[in-house]
């Protein structure tokens, strides 16, 4: 049973948008260099096609196996921040700060270190700039436990352990879902930063920059609009997951 | 006095002295001009600037101006003043890798970032040299990696500016007579380097303006060449952030092999060759696809050039 | 006939920053097997925290906690816990929630013989056709009857019952207590019954234990020598109203709100 | 009465962190160009002070008035998605996207749009990129009011105005607060992204740039460090905020 | 007497997407001024609704509701409001709660007066004192206490009760049930209580009125003529016996459990 409305929606609102950006071009008489109007963009899109799923791909991958280090990293940490109350006191604004360092002067500096590795330094920064909310969740998660809960399995004897896989993480799953959406987009930033940063001829993010050399401004704004797709495709991706691993808390919610 | 504001294409560093000069030292006042000085970020930002007309006048590069004009053959934006008659691209090496010639390429690894304005012009370099491309690695390097990578010995050369890539190299300690810099026009290359553009509707209007500003620049240009520190001095009191020490010698390095060559000293600044523009278009033809039939016409001309011999470097 | 639970002398303060919090003092209670005990006192006197030392959570300052003839040194495996928050397992169905003591005493049972004894549970409290069901989809009773069964699922010698029907509306409530005496009649057990409400005391226990304000101790012990399943109507029993009187009298002692 | 031990173990785990690091590059003889020391930061800290506390504060200001600016478009947008549910629907899939896209490759197409304007340009991108989590928590706290708090009022005659400023609004500040928290970092490395990206010669970013530039690599570093600093200060002064305008959240909490 | 309530014929069904959910069935209710009527009925009959109806913030499918003689047709500033959640504002002191619903009604009046109004009001409820608290920092039962002053501050014609004491423990719950009677003798007022405990029912209404289950009608009355401050002592009354063993089978029939 699809909801329609729920599709036709956001599918109507960016119809909208797209058409009042088309008019505003027009109306404006803008060039193409300073602001190209969709209309020129699906020519760009299509004789680039091949390269837009190629790279769209390969910045898809890193994407996702960086995330997958943050969400195995930043729940281990949020675990440790969460069990104790000394360890969440001294990591919390060493996290801050690290959070706060823009990642794009951390690029180079990762380029420096690990030279040459450019599968490694891509997904080393989707995972850099995405795993603080991850960790952050699930220390509050478990933080914020009831006590019943563990009360429950302990009154039997159950190990700390066993109270943890049996009630703490599942009951986090909510929250991490939570900080996953979060940490998808910053993922995806993250991955495209190090392609146009320290470009090394892979991924949309070069795609973008070949662009700006070549001065094709259609271009440019398809790659822009590629990336918000790719972005919403992932963020989706993440709400699905959610659905099926965490569904009773979505559900619940309604 | 008219408001003039020039987009650079880049940060302020050594080499845009000139320009600064020709304030401090009152020359574009003396035109009628009151000038101030905007960075860019690559000349892919300079010349849309000047394109909208939000700049009148901009600093660009040639191959960069030359494409975004084809791509966009409406934009009211040409060059008019060419100030580096020879481009900075180059291929920087080390002897001690065994780069002392450009065959020595061959066989070794040439470290590039895909965006590098040298890189791009590489093929023309290959061409010209008679290299086997299939015989060098290529290795796709980001520009914050590219001369640590040099430096580390992991790539025997890197494409680059010559006084970027030398210099930065020479900072990470590699001493000055292992360095090699082969200025890729020094080897057939005959693409120009960056020059000033203009709005075409602005300076149609304001003629005397755009020759005026010409001519003091020029000016700049030679008080620079006389006194490089003083130049430096008058970008560091706008960045203090500035490496003075640093900045000169790239200035240096620019007056020497790209800004004062043999033909400018003969000829004066600013102006190009006929041939050999003509003779560079066919050379970008070589990496680029023009959409439009190439017009010499359209990219360069020297209709604003002052005429009163200001240009004259000696 | 020997006791099931001892609490011997015991006394308890917590340990807080501005020094020890007296919680209990040299309390007293003992508790037959099969025999009902609830616990009635003011707000804050203490009564969780003994239902904590009792399952083995905690561990007294003084005194001595007896479970069986053994001291309570450890959590065991023979208790079953339900408290006004019925904590339901979101992500698990009503059948899942019931079988999750047995995962954890009993992990080598069979799976369809933990299911069968799931589901005679909740047929007993009349939770038939529930069973995949989740919490959320059930009503506040129906959700504190499922807990009923997780804390008896695993057939513990006691179960301790802290204010488990303090959220429900009143029908519900009696509801909910006329089923407590079809459990007790079907599969015996002992039980400690903190409350609130003097007359689910009165209707549910075989004796009712005033504590005094706290730090907690015993300050009367009333027995409620009424057998067996006891029907709604005793509650309307000048007998009944009698004890209901004598109890809130003791309460309003215990509140400080009168003198002894 | 301050609480010692909540600032000891802190500062006690930044110091381990650099000692740390200290010792890392020590053992493995690292040249400057690949990670500085911490010993080396001081002296490029101590060279460049004034431009380090000129450019700090530049950057702190555009931060501070682009996250303002975000808290008003941000709440206001919330404000509607929060009170319609078409709007919600219509909106959110945008803003996703919208957030998706990787802010560095939306600099330069910024610095198109309003040439020179570079304060502009630097708060416009210090709000763009941090009011997202801004509106999404308004919307949130405002759907999700419960129906009674309305009523009290409501059943008095109040105007929806009226309900909005005494009860819907104060009620989700505690959401509010907790997406400032994460605001306030973003719009800090919206600024800086700015500043590295766009050269205008202000800001710390601009400071990292000219390290780099000059090769001044211990300088780069320390810059970062300064970065980390300057956005711990950040995100403690929202803490700050939180605890006086929301502090009845926050004591609940404990 | 004329009746300060008076709900004709009222009929309402919820739109769903499933088409209407018909909530309320030709309910007739009568409540005389200064008068106490207590609403009992199945869960999810329509109680909440009914209240809705009659504070103006909803309107009827068919029938009306007459308010002081005149239909209601907006909500009134002559009506209070408390819930079984007290839902207190955090951020804001009990004295700043209470005045609340005088920034609306009479914003005009010196603060130094309402604030007066509000703290004689919460000494009448025993709050004296914990004007500045902030309302975590109070007890449910202070806080339900809070909540009917707030209810009561603007001198209502009518308040209405929606289960206020349904969350409580049955010790305050008997406090705040005396309470009531004591602030009806010291500043009448028209109330409709909705509750789920009847004993609360009769010992606080001048009627009950029992509700069938949904869509609810008005299926039972019952006059409950026992004059002003009523001692506690009357709950254990046979004549109350009684009445409660009416009560309880009226509810029965309601819900289903038994036939008329
Ligand atoms: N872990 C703890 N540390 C310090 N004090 C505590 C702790 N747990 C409870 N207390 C305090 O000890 C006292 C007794 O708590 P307990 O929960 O046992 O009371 P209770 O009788 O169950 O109260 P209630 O009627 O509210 O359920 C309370 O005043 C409580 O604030
Ligand atoms: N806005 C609404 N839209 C649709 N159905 C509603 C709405 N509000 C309430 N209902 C349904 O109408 C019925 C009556 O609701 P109401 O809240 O009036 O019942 P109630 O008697 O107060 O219940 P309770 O005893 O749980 O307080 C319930 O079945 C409820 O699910
Ligand atoms: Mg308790
Ligand atoms: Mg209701």
């Amino acid at each position: 049973m699809i909801d329609w409305k729920k599709i036709l929606i956001p599918v109507s609102a960016i119809v909208i948008l797209l058409l009042l950006w088309e008019l505003l071009v027009w109306v404006m008489g803008w060039p193409d260099y300073k602001m190209a109007s969709p209309s020129d963009l699906w020519p760009a899109f299509l004789r680039y096609q091949e390269l837009f799923w190629l790279y769209g791909w390969q910045t898809l991958w890193r994407t996702v196996v960086g995330l997958g280090v943050a969400v195995v990293f930043g729940t281990l940490l949020g675990m440790i921040m969460g069990l104790s109350k000394v360890m969440n006191d001294a990591l919390y604004p060493l996290l801050v700060g690290f959070n706060a360092i823009p990642k794009a002067t951390v690029v180079p500096v990762i380029a420096l270190m690990f030279v040459g590795q450019h599968d490694f330094n891509t997904i080393l920064m989707a995972f850099m700039i995405s795993f603080f909310p991850i960790a952050v969740s699930v220390a509050i998660g478990l933080s914020t436990l009831e006590p019943e809960y563990r009360d429950i399995l302990r009154s039997l004897g159950a190990s700390r352990m066993t109270v943890f896989w049996k009630i703490a993480l599942p009951k986090t799953l909510p929250e991490f879902f939570g900080a996953l959406k979060v940490a998808v987009t910053l993922a995806f930033i993250g991955t495209n930063l190090v392609e146009i940063i320290t470009p090394h001829g892979r991924g949309l993010g070069h795609l973008f920059q070949s662009a700006q050399t070549n001065s094709d401004f259609p271009l440019m704004f398809a790659v822009l609009l590629a990336l918000a797709a790719l972005g919403i495709v992932l963020y989706y991706a993440v709400v699905a997951l959610e659905y099926i691993f965490a569904g009773w808390a979505v559900r619940t919610a309604h | 006095q008219t408001s003039v504001p020039f987009t650079l294409d880049w940060r302020f560093e050594g080499p845009a002295a000139p320009y600064f000069l020709a304030i401090d030292n009152g020359y574009f006042e003396a035109e009628g001009l009151d000038v101030e000085i905007s960075p860019g970020q690559g000349s892919l930002d300079a010349i849309p600037k000047v394109a909208t007309g939000a700049f009148p006048i901009g600093f660009a590069d040639m191959a960069s101006v030359i494409k975004f004009i084809d791509q966009n053959p409406d934009a009211p934006v040409t060059a008019i003043m060419m100030m580096y008659d020879v481009p900075a691209f180059a291929v920087v090496g080390r002897r001690s890798l065994g780069v002392e010639t450009p065959a020595d390429l061959e066989g070794r690894v040439l470290g590039a970032p895909p965006p590098d304005g040298a890189w791009a012009q590489f093929p023309v370099f290959a061409a010209e040299q008679g290299l086997d491309m299939d015989a060098i690695t290529v290795e796709p390097v980001g520009f914050p990696t590219r001369e640590p990578m040099l430096a580390e010995g992991q790539v025997a050369a890197v494409t680059g500016f010559s006084f970027t890539s030398s210099l930065s190299t020479m900072r990470l300690g590699v001493p000055e007579d292992d360095i090699v810099v082969m200025l890729m026009a020094d080897y057939g290359v005959d693409l120009y380097g960056n020059a000033i553009i203009v709005n075409t509707d602005w300076a149609a209007e304001n003629p005397e303006l755009v020759t005026g500003f010409l001519r003091a620049v020029a000016q700049g240009v030679r008080d620079a060449a006389a006194d490089p520190e003083a130049g430096v001095a008058a970008i560091a009191a706008r960045n203090p952030a500035l490496d003075s020490e640093l900045e000169v010698a790239r200035l240096n390095m620019a007056l020497r092999d790209n800004i004062l060559t043999d033909w400018v000293m003969e000829n004066g600044i600013g102006g190009i060759d006929e041939e050999r523009f003509a003779s560079s278009l066919e050379q970008i033809a070589m990496t680029y696809e023009f959409t439009n039939e190439p017009d010499a016409s359209r990219y360069f001309t020297s209709e604003y050039l002052p005429t009163d011999g200001s240009l004259m470097m000696e | 006939m020997e006791n099931l639970i001892d609490i011997k002398g015991v006394t308890h303060a917590y340990k807080t920053k501005a020094g020890p919090f007296p919680v209990l003092r040299d309390l007293n209670i003992a508790i037959p097997q099969h025999s009902f005990c609830a616990v009635v006192g003011p707000s804050g006197c203490g009564k969780s925290t003994l239902t904590r030392l009792i399952a083995g959570l905690m561990f007294p300052d003084q005194g001595e906690v007896w479970l069986h003839g053994e001291l309570v040194k450890s959590p065991r495996k023979t208790v079953g816990m339900a408290f006004q928050n019925p904590v339901l397992l979101e992500w698990r169905t009503i059948l899942q929630n019931v079988i999750l003591p047995l995962e954890i005493v009993a992990p080598s049972m069979p799976k369809a013989q933990k299911e069968a004894r799931a589901k005679e549970l909740l047929a007993l409290v009349g939770l038939e056709g529930f069973e995949n069901k989740r919490p959320s989809e059930l009503s506040g009773g129906m959700r504190q009857r499922a807990s009923l069964c997780r804390a008896l699922v695993h057939k513990p010698d006691i179960i301790i019952l802290d204010e488990p029907f303090g959220a429900l509306d009143a029908f519900t409530r009696e509801d909910l207590w006329q089923t407590m005496h079809q459990l007790r009649a079907k599969e015996p057990f002992t039980a400690l019954l903190i409350t609130h409400d003097l007359r689910e005391s009165v209707y549910l226990g075989d004796q009712v234990v005033v504590l005094s304000g706290r730090p907690a101790t015993t300050q009367y012990v009333m027995q409620v020598d009424v057998p067996g399943p006891r029907p709604l109507e005793m509650l309307y029993e000048p007998e009944t109203v009698e004890r209901l009187a004598v109890l809130r009298r003791e309460i309003q002692i215990a509140q400080g709100r009168a003198v002894a």
